[in-house]
């Protein structure tokens, strides 16, 4: 099983793009659950979400403190320390920021890919949101799931313009992730 | 024997259906709430569905375990939630397609405090039924206490008066007005004086039910609550009418029509002299429940657009 | 053990078609309507205002029904010719009309 | 997302909410009412979207209360109706009486609770103590695991509720944000097939309905044995509501391949010495620490409670015969008990099922995750009481960081 934190702000889209990577690998046979951190989510606050994808049945219900990867929407929560809390060795980091890290920000990192979703969304979508083209930057980086089946998901929360626009960030998210190793 | 015109009063052709009571019921000797409650579905028909909460037409619309008073349909609830029954009832024939008339009927301590919200809800929503509110100004059947209708000056059990106080301290709520300003197809007052009035509005909210909310506001006298006699509660009826106290009117999606102009109104003393719970007030109270009245009167006078017209204006 | 059973199904449902209740209101009244039938000009009135609803129309003038009247003297109140005057029980015969 | 091989349902993921949603949608209900609360918000959103699109066609009424909600529903269903309502807890406390109005005329509404922490501390977080607060309302309690359970629980809810041989209210409870907000996997079936599944409500006698012309009443006094009469009937018909839910979920694994196990469902028991009673969606947590266990060596269980109220009493005896140690994980307290709710009931039985020990364990009040480590630190304490040491009656487990 793996399992994935993802750390965004109110309106960036951080619980949806769960949802989307939970469909996604139900759609190659396996199983995902997503949920996020509770509060008084508002526009703007940071926001956690978290899922757990496997071969398996997911039976766990409880937050994630250990995480396999960690999905960083929200540029300016790069150097925040309780998004590398807890991550396990070999850990693997997508993140959203126009420029690349000059030191390693976590010692269990192993792995990261970045894009600059905020500007890739912008220029698809017309404004700031990385959600999707975030998703594209995760499978470039893990592996995990074919661009196929993420396409194929986005079909359940998008339609017409907006579907085509998310497609295109998705792709370019998974054509223009600098993955890297540290 | 020739002088004698024998002629029915006309009231009785509005009573097209049999009374579905039984002869004796739990009513005080004299309560006007008992020929209301007679008196509705003789006018509104077979196809009435009741419902209703504690209060004084509980013991009579309720029946014992399977014995009844009646045989009208009635599904009998809880003060909190009145209208919403209603609302479920008369939404589930309208989804079948089985003509009806629910009648949610219900005491104006429901209606104005406890079953308030939901009624103000139901009327929002404008659900399919009449709501019926007989007022009595008070919990009558828990032995007269104050309810947010209850006049200003009035004695209950919860508005004593002794050394400290003087009857009720606050003016009356305008539920009528209230339940018009919901802008529903249909609101009225009533009073069981005037009983032709009541039958048309009755038949009216019958017919405008169609459309949507339908509230009628039937001023009911308590003479056991309010000490009066047995026999006295019509005079009191017409009283309230005749001093303004009470003003007979519809409203049709908000707009608003007399349907008994009172030219000279009289004084409210004339009202007040006639009931035991105003008998300690002094000039000082009257004067202060004739305020309300002229000012409940002048709301309405605006509303219906009388003063444009020349109506009287004190 | 064997409970007695009031009702037919799960629920608190009465119907009318097995049993209607009544009391025995005229037991309450200490005034009797007397009806002078003579002076009635049939208007019904005192019907129509009659709580109980239990003024009987005979056709030329109304009736109470002494079974439920409970005596309360909104009939003679109401009459537009004084032809009901309520009469002390005690002074009436046991009759029922 | 369409099933590869079966055309009778769809492969979706969707939310624990919109799992609750689709399983009230699927029924038909006639009429829907409904007052926003979270985390149960997203349900209604959901219905009044299915209505918009015409999936569902109901009488949706957005009352202005949940008091109104439950009165809606019920005199709805009286006057023939299938209803259906959604809440949590304030909401829950708000329609009391309307609850109580609805199991007295025995009114077969169904809603789903979604599990939060009650009034008193204003607390937005998972925690049953609502549903606790309402054991003695007279309804049928179900509580699911997670969102397929909760979608097939709201399916088995109508034919329970709607039985002729029960006719009670029925509540389905999940946890508040771990279950309403957890998008995962589920199958949801065709209207067709869920229709195959509640026909047999329309072949059994007809239950006493209000129709205009029918001199039938409702809501009628019952004067002293008549009284005693209609408590009597209500207390055996939710007796009966317990082999009922056995069979209705035999029924339902047989027409949608997932059975559940009926009033409780027995993980890893077999043999096992220590056992764990919880419910709701600490259970999926638990499941995979027993697991563990077992690989570890060490005779560990879960019993999953699926029915509140009945209180399973017949079959947690049977189950917990002979144990060494019995440990009762509940998401609520017990106010002025010694331990949690679901602990001291379980307490009233441990005279029949022998001398095990028997420990309470409350964890994950508002949100405090019921974790891994809690589940392995509740095994330790019971192995300890297993083998005989001195162990507290009553461990807050969420207490302790």
């Amino acid at each position: 099983m793996i399992e994935v934190r993802f750390h965004g702000r109110g309106g960036q889209g951080a619980v949806m793009a769960s949802r989307i990577m939970a469909n996604a690998f139900v759609r190659i046979g396996q199983y995902g659950a997503s949920f996020p951190m509770f509060g008084f989510e508002r526009r703007g606050a940071p926001v956690t979400a978290f899922g757990r994808f496997d071969a398996n049945p997911v039976r766990e219900k409880t937050q994630i403190y250990h995480p396999d990867i960690v999905v960083v929407l929200d540029p300016s929560q790069r150097f925040f320390e309780k998004v590398y809390s807890g991550l396990k060795s070999h850990a693997v980091l997508v993140l959203n920021a126009a420029l690349p890290f000059e030191t390693q920000p976590h010692e269990n990192l192993e792995t990261a890919g970045i894009v600059n979703a905020d500007q890739i969304s912008i220029e698809e979508v017309g404004r700031a949101l990385p959600n999707t083209c975030m998703l594209g930057a995760f499978a470039a980086t893990t592996g995990h799931l074919p661009l196929e089946s993420l396409e194929a998901a986005l079909e359940d929360y998008f339609q017409g313009s907006r579907l085509k626009a998310n497609v295109r960030c998705l792709r370019r998210g998974y054509e223009e992730a600098a993955v890297g190793h540290f | 024997m020739t002088e004698k015109k024998k002629k029915l009063s006309k009231v009785f052709d509005y009573l097209q259906y049999d009374d579905p009571y039984a002869g004796g019921l739990t009513f005080c000797a004299g309560c006007p709430l008992e020929s209301l409650a007679r008196f509705v579905p003789q006018v509104l028909g077979d196809d009435i569905v009741i419902t209703g909460t504690p209060s004084c037409s509980a013991p009579v619309l309720l029946g014992q375990n399977i014995g009844t008073w009646h045989r009208m349909p009635y599904y009998g609830t809880l003060m909190t939630g009145a209208a919403a029954n209603a609302t479920g009832l008369a939404r589930m024939y309208k989804r079948k397609g089985i003509k009806n008339t629910v009648v949610c009927f219900n005491g104006d301590g429901t209606a104005s405090d406890i079953g308030f919200g939901n009624l103000s809800g139901a009327a929002e929503r404008n659900e399919p039924f009449i709501y019926i509110c007989y007022d009595n100004e008070g919990y009558m059947n828990t032995g007269i206490q104050r309810s947010s209708t209850t006049p200003a000056g009035a004695r209950t059990t919860t508005s004593p008066v002794g050394r400290m106080t003087h009857g009720k301290d606050v003016t009356s709520k305008n539920l009528p007005l209230l339940m018009a300003m919901h802008k529903v197809p249909y609101a009225a007052t009533a009073t069981m004086s005037y009983l032709e009035d009541l039958a048309k509005k009755l038949l009216k909210a019958k017919e405008k039910k169609e459309e949507g909310f339908c509230y009628l506001h039937v001023f009911c006298p308590c003479p056991t609550g309010w000490g009066v006699p047995t026999d006295g509660s019509l005079d009191l009826c017409r009283m309230a009418v005749k001093t303004n106290f009470f003003p007979l009117w519809e409203a049709e999606n908000g707009e608003i029509r007399f349907t008994r102009e009172v030219n000279k109104p009289k004084p409210i003393g004339e009202y007040t002299k006639l009931i035991k719970k105003f008998e300690h007030l002094d000039e000082q109270g009257v004067a202060r429940l004739q305020k309300d009245v002229d000012f409940n009167h002048s709301i309405l006078m605006r509303l219906s657009g009388s003063c444009e017209q020349g109506g009287r204006h004190d | 053990m064997a409970p007695h059973t009031y009702f037919q199904g799960e629920g608190p449902w009465s119907d009318a078609d097995q049993l209607m209740l009544y009391l025995d209101t005229g037991s309450w009244r200490s005034l009797r309507p007397v009806v002078d039938a003579e002076a009635c000009i049939y208007c019904g009135l005192c019907a129509l205002f009659c709580p109980t609803q239990c003024m009987i129309n005979k056709g030329e003038y109304f009736l109470p029904n002494l079974e439920f009247c409970k005596g309360c003297g909104v009939c003679a109140k109401e009459c537009p010719r004084g032809a009901i005057i309520m009469k002390p029980e005690g002074e009436c015969d046991a009759s029922k009309e | 997302m369409q099933a590869r091989s079966e055309q009778d349902a769809r492969i979706m993921v969707i939310t624990g909410n919109a799992a609750a949603a689709y399983g009230a949608m699927l029924c038909r209900p006639d009429v829907v009412a409904t007052y926003p609360i979270t985390p149960q918000t997203e349900v209604i959103e959901k219905l009044f979207e299915f209505a918009a699109s015409g999936e569902l066609d109901a009488e949706m009424v957005p009352v202005e209360g949940e008091n109104s909600a439950m009165n809606v529903v019920t005199a709805a269903s009286m006057a023939g109706g299938r209803v259906f309502t959604a809440t949590s807890s304030w909401g829950l406390a708000f329609m009391y009486d309307a609850m109580l109005a609805a199991s007295g005329t025995r009114a077969p509404v169904v809603m789903v609770n979604v599990n939060r922490e009650t009034p008193g501390i204003i607390a937005v977080s998972s925690g049953q103590q609502d549903m606790i607060s309402t054991r003695d309302s007279g309804w049928i309690q179900l509580v699911a695991e997670d969102c397929q359970e909760i979608l097939d629980q709201v399916l088995m809810a109508y034919r329970l509720a709607e039985d002729h041989d029960i006719q009670v209210p029925v509540m389905v409870n999940y946890d508040g944000f771990y279950l309403s907000y957890l998008a995962g996997k589920v199958e949801v079936p065709s209207k067709k097939r869920v229709s195959d599944f509640l026909a047999v409500l329309n072949e059994q006698p007809k239950r006493q309905i209000l129709l205009p012309g029918q001199p039938l009443g409702c809501g009628t006094h019952g004067i002293l044995q008549g009284f005693v009469e209609l408590r009597y009937k209500h207390v055996q018909a939710m007796e009966r509501a317990k082999a009922a839910f056995d069979a209705i979920d035999q029924e339902f694994a047989s027409q949608f391949g997932r059975g559940y196990g009926g009033q409780i469902e027995e993980y890893r028991t077999g043999d096992a010495d220590i056992v764990l009673v919880a419910s709701g969606s600490m259970c999926g947590t638990i499941k995979t620490v027993v697991d563990r266990k077992r690989e570890q060596g060490l005779p560990v269980g879960l019993v999953r409670l699926r029915m509140y109220r009945p209180f399973p009493s017949e079959k947690l005896t049977q189950v917990l015969k002979d144990r060494k140690a019995v440990g009762v994980v509940d998401r609520s307290v017990g106010f002025g008990i010694q331990g949690g709710p679901i602990y001291s009931e379980v307490c009233s039985l441990s005279a029949k099922f022998g001398g095990a020990s028997v420990l309470s364990f409350i964890d994950g009040l508002a949100n405090t995750d019921v974790t891994s480590d809690h589940v392995e630190q509740m095994l330790d304490l019971l192995s300890a009481a297993a083998r005989g040491e001195p162990c507290p009656q009553v461990t807050w487990v969420c207490m302790e960081e």
